[in-house]
C-alpha cells in the first residue's frame, strides 16, 4: 500500500505545500491570516510525517505525527490567536519591504539554496529535494522575521524556521529518536511562552499595542 | 559521580525557590554551590585518563569536558558567593523583593544545571537542548531587573540565540544522517529500518567513515548556530547587550562559562571533522571567524562608554582567539586555546565582580561618571587595575601565557597574516581597555561618594575577586602539573591521537 | 724649557690686546692708549679694593679663579713655539674646548648669581654665541684633525707643510669668524662698551670689581690668544719648531708673533670696518660661517685631502 | 658568587614584603634591606663580569612556559649599573618617602621594579625576558600613575601604551628569531643567528630598534619620556631615567650587538643618524623647558642619543674589520651609559630634593635656593658639570671617547658611513654647547639670584639621608671622570665579548692612550695641574694686590631704588634667543592678550604666554589614532541596536557560507 504515495509524488507535492505556506506569508497582510498560514503549514508538515510514518512502519512516526499536529496545529496556534485577541489595535503587519519586493527576495534566498546544495552529491534523491526545501523555508522564516516589525511576526517566523527544522529532520532521516523529538517540542513551547510574556513586557514598557520591536533601539554601540 | 552533578543543581535551585527568608536561601546557594564544586573532583579525577558514562552511555566525561567541568563549577561557586553580596545590597537598598531574590537564585542554579548538562551530554541533541535551555534561563535572568532596557535586552537575546540556534538542531540532524548513512554503508540495519546515532562518543568513532560533504554542511549550521551563542562576530549582537543588563554575577557567567559551553559544541564537532578527511576546511572557518571577531571587537572596545558592554566586546576579542588557537589546529595552539578558555574565564569574571563593586559604588555604568575608583575602593580599583592589565595580555598574568602560546603556534605553522593581525588587534585592545579604564581608576572621585570598602559587609565578595587575582597572578608564572596533564590528554582527545 | 712655553701666551697675552686697541685706533684715526695699557689696568685692579653685591653667593666668588686656571690649563696644552711639550698627555684640542667651555660656564652662573637683569641677559647671550660658535670651531677642528688623522694638536701641527686643499680654506675662513664671535668682538659684541642693549661678555662681569675682574680680564686676553695659537697651529703651522733646539726655537719664534701680529692686524681692520649687529642677526652671520665649516668637513671626506 | 645574588634579591623581596606589611608604620627600613640587597648585587656584577658566563637558574614548567636566567659579562655590567644608582637611590629614599601617603606601596613597588630590572638583563630565554621586561613597564607604570591624580594618569596611559606597543615589536621579533632559529634560549638563538637570511636580520634589526627604542627614549618614540618621569616620585624618576631606559639600551645590545653580531654596515649608519638626531633635538626640547623634571627627562633623551652614536661607531668599525677602534667606541658607549645613569641619578634626586622642598617644579618660581639648601645645590652643580661634560667630571670622558670613536679615521668605509660619523660628532658638539646652555639655566635660575615665590623663600634644605644619597653619586661623578683608566678596566670583559675581541684601552696611571691616533687624556693630570695653578694664582695675587679689601652692597640697579626679584631673568627670558633662533624647531606659540578697561586708552592688564608646538604628538602620532579612531567610528554602526539588523546578519553570514564555502 505504500507504492501509491510514491506514484503519486504525493509527498513531493506536500512538501512542496509547505514552501507555498512559507512563501505566502510575504503577501499576507493581516497577523490572524499569518497564524492560518502557519497552521496550514504545521498540518502539511504532520501530513507528511505521517506519509513517512505510511511508507516506511516506524510507529513513533505516528506519534510524532500526531505530536506535531497537537502541537503545531493546534496548541500553539490558538495560544498565538489569543494574544492577538488580547491587542485591542490593529493587527496590520507592518514591514519595511513591499510584497512585491519581499517576495522577489525569497525567490532569490530559493535559488542560492538550490544552487548551494546542489553541489554536494552528498544527500541522494528525495531526502535531497526535501532538505532545500526545508533549508528554503528555514531561510524565509527568518527573512520575513528580518522584515516584519512587530514581536508577532518575529515569534512566527520563528515557528516557521522550526517547521523548516522538522520538516529537514523527518525528510532526511525517517525521524529522531523519540525522546529527542519530545525534547524538541518541549523547548519550542518553551520558548513561544517566555517569548509571549516578553512580549507583554514589551507592550507595558514601551507602550506600543502591536508591540513594535523597531523601537528596541536604547542599547547600541 | 555524574549523576550528582546533574541533580545538586537541580536540588539547590528547587530550594532556593522553596526557601522564604533571605539568609537560608543564601546559605543554599553557597552550600550548594560548595557542594558541586566538590562532587565535580571526583568525575574530574576518574575521567582523567578514560572515559566516564552514566545512564545508559547518556552521559559522559573525558578528559576535555572534565577539564571545562572544572571552570565551570570553579567560575560557578565564585560567581554563587559573590551574588550573595551583591544580590544582598539590592536587597537592603530596596530594588528587589524577597521573591525577586528567590527567583534570582533558583535561575542561577537552573542556569548552572543546564551549562552542567551540556557538558556531561552525550548525545548532540542534548547537548543543543541544553545550550536552549540556557538561553531560556539566561533571558529571563537578563529581563531580571524589568527595565526598559533589560526588557530589550532580553527580547534581542531569545530571538536571536533561538534563531541561530535552530541552525544548530538542523546542523545535528545533518550530523545524524550522515552516522546514518554509515551504517547504512555498514549494513546495519534494524527492525525499525536504518537507524543512526546521536551519541557523541559513537560518531566520534565512526567519523571518519562519514560523508565529509554532509559533515561540512552540518559543521556551517553548526558555525552559526552556536557560533551566535558563543559570541563570534559578526552574529555576536546579542553579547553586549545581555552582558550590560543582567545582574553582574550572571555577567560573569555568561562571560566567563557560557559562551565557552557554547564554543564547546563548536568544538565536539571541529573534532569529528579532524576524523574526517581536511581539516583545512574547518579551521580556515574558524580561523576568519576569530580574525573577525578580534577586529571588530576591538573597535568596539576603542569607542565604548559603558564598561559592561567594554567588557562584554573583550569577551567577544577573546573568544576570537580561542577560535584562532583551536583553527591554527597544531598541538601548541589548541593547547593555548585550551588554557585560555581557562585564563579568560578567570580574569574576565574577576573583571565583572570588581567592577560590579564599582558598579554598586558609583550606581552607573558609563565610563565618564567613574573616577578615581582605585582611591574610593582600594583592594577592587587596584584589582581591576591588575584585571585590565592581564586581559589586555600584559605579563606576568596568565592571559599572556596562552596568548603567547597560540602566537608561537601561529609562527610555527607560518601563519603569518594570523600573526600580525594579531598581535595589531591585541596592541589596539590594549589602547582601548586600558584607556577606559585607567580613567576610571584614577582622577578625582565625586564629592556624594564615601571612600573605603566596608570590609565586613562585602568580605564575601572581596574574597572571591582575591581569590582570583591570585589564581591570575600564579597561573600567569607557573601551571601546575595537573592542569598541564589535563591540557595535554584534552588535546589529545581534540587531535584524535 | 718647552714646558714654560704657555707662559709665553700668558704673559704676552695683554699686549696682543694692547697691539690690537692701538691698531684700531690708529685705523680710526685716533692716537689711542699705549700698547701697554692692558698691564696697567690689570696692576690697577689688582690693587683696588673689590665691592660685592649681597645677593651674590660662593660661585660668584669661585669663577673668577675656575676662569683663570681653565684657561692656563688651556693655554698648556697647545704647542706655541715648539711641537714638543708632554703637557699633550693631559688632553687634546677636544679636551682644550671643552677645557675654556668650563670656564664660560662658571662665568654665566656667576652672571645669573647677582640677580641683575643685565647678568640674566649677558648669560643668556653668551650662551646663544657659544652655542652656535663652539660647534663651529669643533667642525674646523675635526677638519684638520681627519685630515692629520688625529685630535692631537702636536700632531696637527707636525706636518709643516702648509695643506691648502679646498676644505682647509674653508674651515679657516669659519674658524676666523669663531675666532671673531668668540673673541666678542664686533661685529657679534663690542667689547668697549657698557651699553646694555649691546653688551654680551661685559653684561655678564658687571657686577664684578678689583682683582677678580682683573682675573676675568686677563683670562679673556689668554683665551684670546689661545684661539690666534691654536689657528696658528692648526692652519698655518709653517715654521714651528719640532724639538727644543735654541736656534729652531728662535726662528718658530720670530715666525709666530709675525703670524700672530698678521692675525692681530687682521683683527683690528675688522673691528673698524665693521659695525656691530644686532642680538638676532648674529644667527644669521655664524649660521653661515656655520654652513662654511660643514662644507668644508663634507668636501674633505668627499674630494680627500 | 651566586649567592651573592640569591643574597641580594632575597633582600630585596624581604624589603618588599616587610614595606607591604607595615604599611605607613614602616620607617623605611625596607630601603635600607634594598641597599644593602643593592651593594651584594653590585659585588655580583662585578664578579660577572671577571667570569665566564654562569647559569644561575633554570626552572621548566611547561615547554612554553622555562624561567631561565643567565648571566654573562654584558648582564654583568648593566647589574653593576643599576646596583650602584639603586644603592643610593634607597639610602635617599629613607628621608624622602618619610610622611608620603601610602609608602609602604611605594616601598612594595620600588623593590619589585628594581628587582624585575636585574631579571630583564639576566633573563636567558625568550619568555623569560618578556615576563620580566613586561613586569617592569608594569611595575614603573603603578610607580608614575602613583598620586591617583588624573594628569598623572594621563601621563602613564601614554606610557603604558607606548612601551606595549614596543613590548608587539619586540614579541614580534622574538618569535621571528624562534621561526628562524628554531630556538627560544638565548644561548641557542645566538648559536644558530650567523646563517640567517638577511632580510629576516634587516626586519629584527628594524624591530629592535622600534621595540627597545621606545624603552631607552629615542627620538621619535620619546615622547612618553617627559610625560611619566616627571609625573613619578623624584626617587623613581631618578631610578627610570637613570636605569630604566639603560634597559632598553640593554635590550639594543643583546639583540643586535651580541646575537645577531657583526651586520651590515648602514646599521651603524642608521644608529649614528637616531643617535645624533635623538641627541639634538633631546638637547634642544630640554633647553626651553620650564618644568625641572621635564628638562631632565629631555636631557636623558638626548644622552640615549650620545650613547647611541658610540654603539653605531663601534658598529660601523666592526662591520669595516676594525675591531678594535669599534672596541674603543663600545667602550665609549657603555662608558657614558655608566656615566649618565650617575649623573642623571644625581639630578633628579637633587631636584628631587628641590621639589621636596619647594612643593613646586615650575623654575619660574624658585630662586636663591643656593643659601637656604647648599648641600642640594652644591650636588646639583656638580651634576650639571658632568652632564654638560665638563672636565674632569665623569661625561667628559665617556663624550670626548665618543668623539675619538667617530672621529677615528675611517679608511674603506662607504661614503655615507664617513658623512653620517663626522656629523655625528657635529651633532654631539652642538648638543655639547647645548647642554651647556641648558644646565646654566637650570642650575643659575633656581640656585642663584633671589627667590621669586615664596616656595622659594620658605624652602630648607633636606634630611641628611637624601643628602647622604646625593653625595655617594656625587662622589661618583668625580671619581669616573678622574680615573677613566680603572673604569675601564672593570667593564672590560663587557666590550670584549660584545665586540668580539680581546682588546682592552692602554691607560695606566690614570692617562687614557689611544695609539691608532696617538692622543691622550688624562683628566687626573688636568685636576693636578689646576690645582698648582690654583695655588700659584692665590700666591701671585697676594704678592700684587696685597691684602684683599671686600666691601658688601646691593647689585647695581642701575641707579633704581632696590632691584626687586620681578627683575631678574627669569627661566622663559633666558631661553627667548633659543625659540627665536630655532622657530624652525620649536614652532612657538606666542599670544599677548591685553585687558582693556576702556579700550584702547586704559588698559587693565597684560598677559603673555609663550608655548611650544608638541610636534610629534600633533604631527605624527595625532594623526595616527584619529584614523585608528575614525576606522572604529565606521566600524560602530554595525551595532545600531535593530534587532531586523542583527538578524540580517546571521542570514547574510549563512547565506555566504552556503556559497563560498560549500
Amino acid at each position: 500500500m505504500k507504492d501509491w504515495i510514491d506514484l503519486l509524488y504525493i509527498m513531493d507535492f506536500v512538501s512542496i505545500g509547505i514552501l507555498l505556506t512559507a512563501i505566502s506569508i510575504n503577501s499576507l497582510g493581516r497577523i490572524e491570516s499569518w497564524i492560518k498560514a502557519y497552521m496550514i503549514n504545521s498540518w502539511l508538515l504532520s501530513l507528511l510525517i505521517f506519509f513517512v510514518a505510511v511508507k516506511n512502519p516506524e510507529h513513533h512516526l505516528y506519534l510524532a505525527s500526531t505530536l506535531t499536529f497537537a502541537s503545531k496545529g493546534i496548541l500553539l496556534p490558538f495560544f498565538l490567536k489569543s494574544i492577538v485577541s488580547q491587542m485591542k489595535k490593529t493587527h496590520v503587519v507592518e514591514t519595511y519591504l513591499s510584497t512585491s519586493l519581499s517576495l522577489i527576495i525569497s525567490g532569490i534566498i530559493i535559488a542560492i539554496v538550490y544552487v548551494s546544495l546542489g553541489k554536494g552529491i552528498f544527500v541522494t534523491g528525495f531526502s535531497s529535494f526535501v532538505l532545500k526545501i526545508s533549508v528554503a523555508v528555514i531561510l524565509i522564516g527568518l527573512f520575513i522575521m528580518i522584515t516584519r516589525k512587530s514581536a508577532m511576526t518575529q515569534i512566527l517566523g520563528l515557528l516557521f524556521m522550526e517547521n523548516g527544522v522538522f520538516l529537514a529532520g523527518f525528510s532526511l532521516t525517517f525521524g529522531m529518536p523519540t525522546i529527542v523529538e519530545l525534547g524538541v517540542v518541549f523547548d519550542l513551547l518553551m520558548i513561544v511562552i517566555i517569548m509571549g510574556v516578553f512580549m507583554i513586557q514589551i507592550k507595558q514598557k514601551f507602550s506600543s499595542e502591536a508591540a513594535d520591536i523597531d523601537q528596541l533601539t536604547n542599547l547600541k554601540g | 559521580m555524574i549523576g550528582l552533578l546533574i541533580f545538586i543543581p537541580l536540588i539547590t535551585a528547587a530550594l532556593c525557590y522553596l526557601v522564604k527568608n533571605r539568609r537560608g536561601i543564601e546559605y543554599i546557594n553557597l552550600f550548594g554551590a560548595a557542594a558541586l564544586a566538590i562532587a565535580a573532583i571526583f568525575p574530574i579525577t576518574a575521567s582523567h585518563s578514560e572515559t566516564i558514562y552514566f545512564f545508559r552511555e547518556m552521559f559522559f566525561m573525558d578528559a576535555f569536558s572534565s577539564y571545562f567541568m572544572m571552570v565551570l563549577v570553579f567560575i560557578a561557586f565564585v560567581a554563587a558567593m559573590y551574588s550573595i553580596d551583591y544580590m544582598g545590597h539590592e536587597f537592603k537598598e530596596g530594588v528587589i523583593g524577597i521573591s525577586e531574590l528567590r527567583q534570582y537564585y533558583a535561575f542561577l542554579h537552573l542556569f548552572i544545571f543546564s551549562m552542567v548538562f551540556a557538558t556531561v551530554s552525550n548525545n548532540i541533541a542534548f547537548f543543543w537542548m541544553a545550550i536552549e535551555s540556557t538561553t531560556l534561563v539566561t533571558s529571563l535572568l537578563v529581563g531580571f531587573y524589568r527595565s526598559k532596557e533589560s526588557v530589550e535586552a532580553a527580547w534581542k537575546y531569545i530571538i536571536l540565540c533561538t534563531v541561530s540556534i535552530t541552525f544548530g538542531l538542523l546542523g545535528v540532524f545533518l550530523i545524524y544522517y550522515a552516522s546514518t548513512s554509515v551504517y547504512e554503508d555498514t549494513y546495519q540495519v534494524s527492525r525499525l529500518g536504518i537507524i543512526g546515532t546521536l551519541k557523541w562518543t559513537e560518531l566520534r568513532e565512526i567519523a571518519h567513515e562519514m560523508n565529509p560533504e554532509t559533515l561540512k554542511l552540518a559543521f556551517i549550521f553548526i558555525l552559526v548556530g552556536y557560533g551566535a551563542k558563543a559570541g563570534l562576530a559578526p552574529i555576536h549582537n546579542w553579547l553586549p547587550d545581555a552582558h550590560s543588563q543582567a545582574p553582574t554575577p550572571i555577567s560573569a557567567l555568561l562571560s566567563g562559562v557560557l559562551i565557552k559551553c557554547a564554543f564547546l559544541g563548536i568544538v565536539r564537532i571541529v573534532i569529528l571533522g579532524n576524523m574526517s578527511l581536511d581539516t583545512s576546511y574547518y579551521n580556515h572557518l574558524l580561523l576568519i571567524f576569530g580574525l573577525v571577531s578580534m577586529g571588530i571587537a576591538s573597535a568596539f572596545i576603542l569607542t565604548q562608554n559603558n564598561f559592561k558592554r567594554l567588557l562584554a566586546y573583550s569577551s567577544i576579542e577573546h573568544i576570537g582567539i580561542m577560535a584562532i588557537g583551536i583553527g591554527i589546529g597544531s598541538f601548541w595552539g589548541i593547547y593555548g586555546a585550551l588554557l585560555h578558555l581557562l585564563n579568560h574565564a578567570i580574569v574576565k569574571t574577576l573583571l565583572f565582580l570588581s567592577t560590579g563593586r564599582v558598579r554598586l559604588k558609583y550606581n552607573t555604568t558609563m565610563i565618564d561618571k567613574v573616577r578615581g575608583s582605585i582611591v574610593v575602593l582600594p583592594v577592587s580599583g587596584t584589582v581591576m587595575l591588575l584585571g585590565v592589565l592581564a586581559i589586555a595580555g600584559c605579563p606576568p598574568f596568565n592571559v599572556f601565557l596562552s596568548e603567547f602560546t597560540i602566537l608561537k603556534a601561529a609562527i610555527d605553522k607560518g601563519n603569518w597574516v594570523t600573526f600580525a593581525l594579531f598581535i595589531l588587534f591585541a596592541t589596539v585592545v590594549f589602547g582601548g581597555i586600558f584607556y577606559h579604564f585607567g580613567n576610571m581608576a584614577f582622577g578625582k572621585p565625586g564629592t556624594d561618594i564615601e571612600k573605603g570598602e566596608k570590609k565586613k559587609e562585602y568580605k564575601m565578595s572581596l574574597m572571591a575577586i582575591i581569590v582570583l587575582a591570585v589564581l591570575m597572578l600564579v597561573l600567569g608564572l607557573y601551571i601546575p602539573g595537573f592542569l598541564d596533564g589535563m591540557l595535554n590528554s584534552s588535546v589529545k582527545i581534540i587531535t584524535g591521537n | 724649557m718647552e714646558y714654560l712655553q704657555f707662559v709665553i701666551i700668558i704673559i704676552f697675552s695683554p699686549l696682543v690686546q694692547g697691539i690690537i686697541k692701538k691698531l684700531k685706533a690708529n685705523c680710526q684715526g685716533r692716537v689711542g692708549a699705549s700698547i701697554l695699557q692692558p698691564y696697567y689696568d690689570l696692576i690697577k685692579l689688582f690693587k683696588k679694593e673689590m665691592a660685592f653685591s649681597r645677593v651674590t653667593s660662593w660661585i660668584f666668588r669661585v669663577t673668577p679663579f675656575i676662569v683663570f686656571i681653565s684657561t692656563i690649563v688651556a693655554a698648556m696644552m697647545i704647542p706655541v713655539i715648539t711641537t714638543k711639550s708632554s703637557f699633550g698627555l693631559m688632553g687634546d684640542v677636544i679636551a682644550l674646548i671643552y677645557i675654556l667651555a668650563l670656564g664660560r660656564f662658571f662665568l654665566a652662573l656667576a652672571a645669573l648669581d647677582a640677580g641683575t637683569a643685565f647678568g640674566g641677559e649677558g648669560s643668556s647671550r653668551e650662551m646663544i654665541v657659544s652655542i652656535l660658535v663652539e660647534p663651529m670651531i669643533m667642525l674646523c677642528i675635526f677638519t684638520v684633525a681627519i685630515t692629520a688623522g688625529s685630535t692631537n694638536i702636536a700632531m696637527i701641527a707636525e706636518p709643516q707643510n702648509f695643506i691648502f686643499s679646498p676644505s682647509h680654506v674653508l674651515a679657516l675662513l669659519a674658524f676666523l669668524i669663531a675666532i671673531i664671535a668668540d673673541t666678542g668682538r664686533v661685529p657679534v659684541d663690542n667689547p668697549d662698551t657698557h651699553l646694555e642693549l649691546t653688551m654680551i661678555h661685559e653684561g655678564m662681569i658687571l657686577e664684578y670689581s678689583g682683582r677678580y675682574l682683573a682675573l676675568i680680564e686677563w683670562s679673556h686676553y689668554i683665551k684670546q690668544m689661545i684661539l690666534f695659537t691654536l689657528f696658528i697651529d692648526m692652519f698655518v703651522p709653517l715654521g714651528i719648531a719640532h724639538d727644543t733646539g735654541t736656534t729652531g726655537l728662535i726662528i718658530s719664534s720670530g715666525v709666530y708673533s709675525l703670524k700672530l701680529l698678521f692675525l692681530v692686524g687682521f683683527m683690528a681692520v675688522v673691528e673698524s670696518t665693521r659695525a656691530k649687529v644686532r642680538i638676532f642677526q648674529i644667527p644669521t652671520i655664524l649660521g653661515g660661517s656655520f654652513v662654511l665649516a660643514v662644507l668644508s668637513l663634507l668636501t674633505l671626506i668627499m674630494v680627500g685631502k | 658568587m651566586i649567592s651573592f645574588f640569591y643574597l641580594g634579591i632575597i633582600l630585596f623581596l624581604a624589603g618588599a614584603i616587610a614595606s607591604l606589611i607595615f604599611n605607613q608604620r614602616a620607617k623605611g627600613f625596607a630601603y635600607i634591606l634594598t641597599s644593602i640587597g643593592a651593594i651584594f648585587l653590585a659585588i655580583f656584577g662585578v664578579l660577572l663580569l671577571s667570569s665566564p658566563p654562569v647559569n644561575i637558574l633554570s626552572i621548566s614548567i611547561t615547554p612554553i612556559l622555562e624561567f631561565v636566567f643567565r648571566g654573562d659579562t654584558i648582564s654583568g655590567f648593566f647589574i653593576l649599573v643599576i646596583s650602584v644608582i639603586t644603592f643610593s637611590v634607597s639610602i635617599y629614599s629613607v628621608g624622602y618617602t618619610k610622611g608620603m601617603a601610602n609608602k609602604g606601596v611605594l616601598g612594595f613597588l620600588f623593590s619589585i621594579f628594581i628587582v624585575s630590572m636585574y631579571a630583564v638583563v639576566l633573563s636567558g630565554n625568550v619568555i623569560t625576558f618578556l615576563i620580566s621586561w613586561e613586569t617592569m613597564s608594569i611595575v614603573s607604570y603603578f610607580l608614575v600613575v602613583f598620586d591617583t591624580q588624573e594628569k598623572s594618569a594621563r601621563a602613564g596611559f601614554i606610557y603604558a601604551l607606548m612601551t606595549h606597543v614596543g613590548m608587539a615589536f619586540i614579541i614580534a621579533l622574538f618569535l621571528i628569531l624562534y621561526k628562524y632559529t628554531g630556538h627560544m634560549d638565548f644561548a641557542g638563538i645566538k648559536a644558530a643567528a650567523g646563517n640567517l637570511p638577511d632580510a629576516v636580520k634587516t626586519m629584527i634589526f628594524i624591530f629592535a630598534i622600534i621595540g627597545f627604542g621606545t624603552k631607552a627614549g629615542i627620538v621619535p618614540l620619546h615622547t612618553w619620556l617627559p610625560e611619566a618621569h616627571p609625573a613619578a616620585p623624584s626617587n623613581i624618576s631618578s631610578l627610570m631615567s637613570g636605569v630604566m631606559i639603560k634597559v632598553g639600551i640593554y635590550g639594543i645590545l643583546r639583540i643586535i650587538v651580541d646575537i645577531l653580531g657583526v651586520g651590515p654596515e648602514w646599521w651603524g649608519t642608521v644608529i649614528i643618524i637616531i643617535g645624533a638626531v635623538t641627541s639634538v633635538l633631546g638637547i634642544l626640547y630640554a633647553t626651553v623647558e620650564r618644568d625641572i623634571k621635564r628638562l631632565l627627562a629631555y636631557c636623558s633623551v638626548e644622552n640615549i642619543g650620545i650613547i647611541l652614536l658610540g654603539i653605531g661607531a663601534s658598529m660601523i668599525l666592526a662591520s669595516n674589520g676594525l675591531y678594535k677602534l669599534s672596541a674603543i667606541a663600545m667602550t665609549a658607549g657603555l662608558y657614558h651609559t655608566l656615566n649618565h645613569a650617575v649623573y642623571k641619578g644625581l639630578l633628579f634626586l637633587s631636584t628631587g630634593s628641590l621639589v621636596h622642598a619647594t612643593h613646586t617644579k615650575n623654575l619660574e618660581e624658585m630662586g636663591g635656593l643656593i643659601k637656604l639648601m647648599p648641600y642640594t645645590a652644591f650636588f646639583f652643580l656638580i651634576g650639571s658639570v658632568s652632564i654638560c661634560a665638563l672636565p674632569f667630571f665623569n661625561g667628559f670622558v665617556s663624550e670626548w671617547l665618543t668623539y675619538q670613536s667617530l672621529l677615528s679615521n675611517f679608511q674603506d668605509v662607504s661614503a655615507t658611513a664617513k658623512v653620517a660619523a663626522p656629523l655625528g660628532a657635529a651633532a654631539l658638539a652642538f648638543s655639547g654647547a647645548l647642554a651647556v646652555a641648558c644646565f646654566v639655566k637650570a642650575f643659575g635660575i633656581p640656585f642663584l639670584g633671589l627667590p621669586r615665590s615664596h616656595h622659594a623663600t620658605d624652602a630648607k634644605e633636606s634630611p641628611p639621608s637624601m643628602i647622604t644619597g646625593m653625595g655617594i653619586l656625587a662622589l661618583l661623578c668625580l671619581v669616573l671622570g678622574i680615573f677613566p683608566g680603572h673604569t675601564i678596566k672593570l667593564f672590560s670583559p663587557a666590550v670584549s665579548s660584545l665586540t668580539g675581541i680581546e682588546y682592552m684601552l692602554p691607560s695606566g696611571k690614570g692617562i687614557i692612550h689611544i695609539s691608532k691616533t696617538a692622543v691622550d687624556l688624562s683628566p687626573l693630570a688636568i685636576l693636578v695641574a689646576m690645582i698648582a695653578i690654583f695655588v700659584a694664582v692665590v700666591v701671585l695675587i697676594r704678592i700684587v694686590g696685597g691684602k684683599s679689601r671686600v666691601t658688601h652692597g646691593d647689585s647695581w640697579d642701575c641707579g633704581m631704588t632696590s632691584l626687586t626679584p620681578r627683575m631678574q631673568y627669569t627661566a622663559t627670558a633666558y631661553t627667548n634667543p633659543f625659540r627665536r633662533i630655532f622657530e624652525k624647531i620649536y614652532f612657538p606659540i606666542r599670544s599677548v592678550n591685553s585687558v582693556y578697561i576702556l579700550k584702547p586708552l586704559i588698559l587693565k592688564s597684560v598677559s603673555y604666554t609663550n608655548e611650544i608646538t608638541p610636534t610629534f604628538d600633533k604631527y605624527l602620532y595625532k594623526p595616527i589614532t584619529d584614523f585608528i579612531h575614525s576606522i572604529a567610528g565606521k566600524v560602530k554602526m554595525l551595532q545600531s541596536g535593530s534587532i531586523h539588523l542583527y538578524l540580517g546578519y546571521i542570514l547574510i553570514t549563512l547565506l555566504l557560507l552556503l556559497l563560498f564555502w560549500f
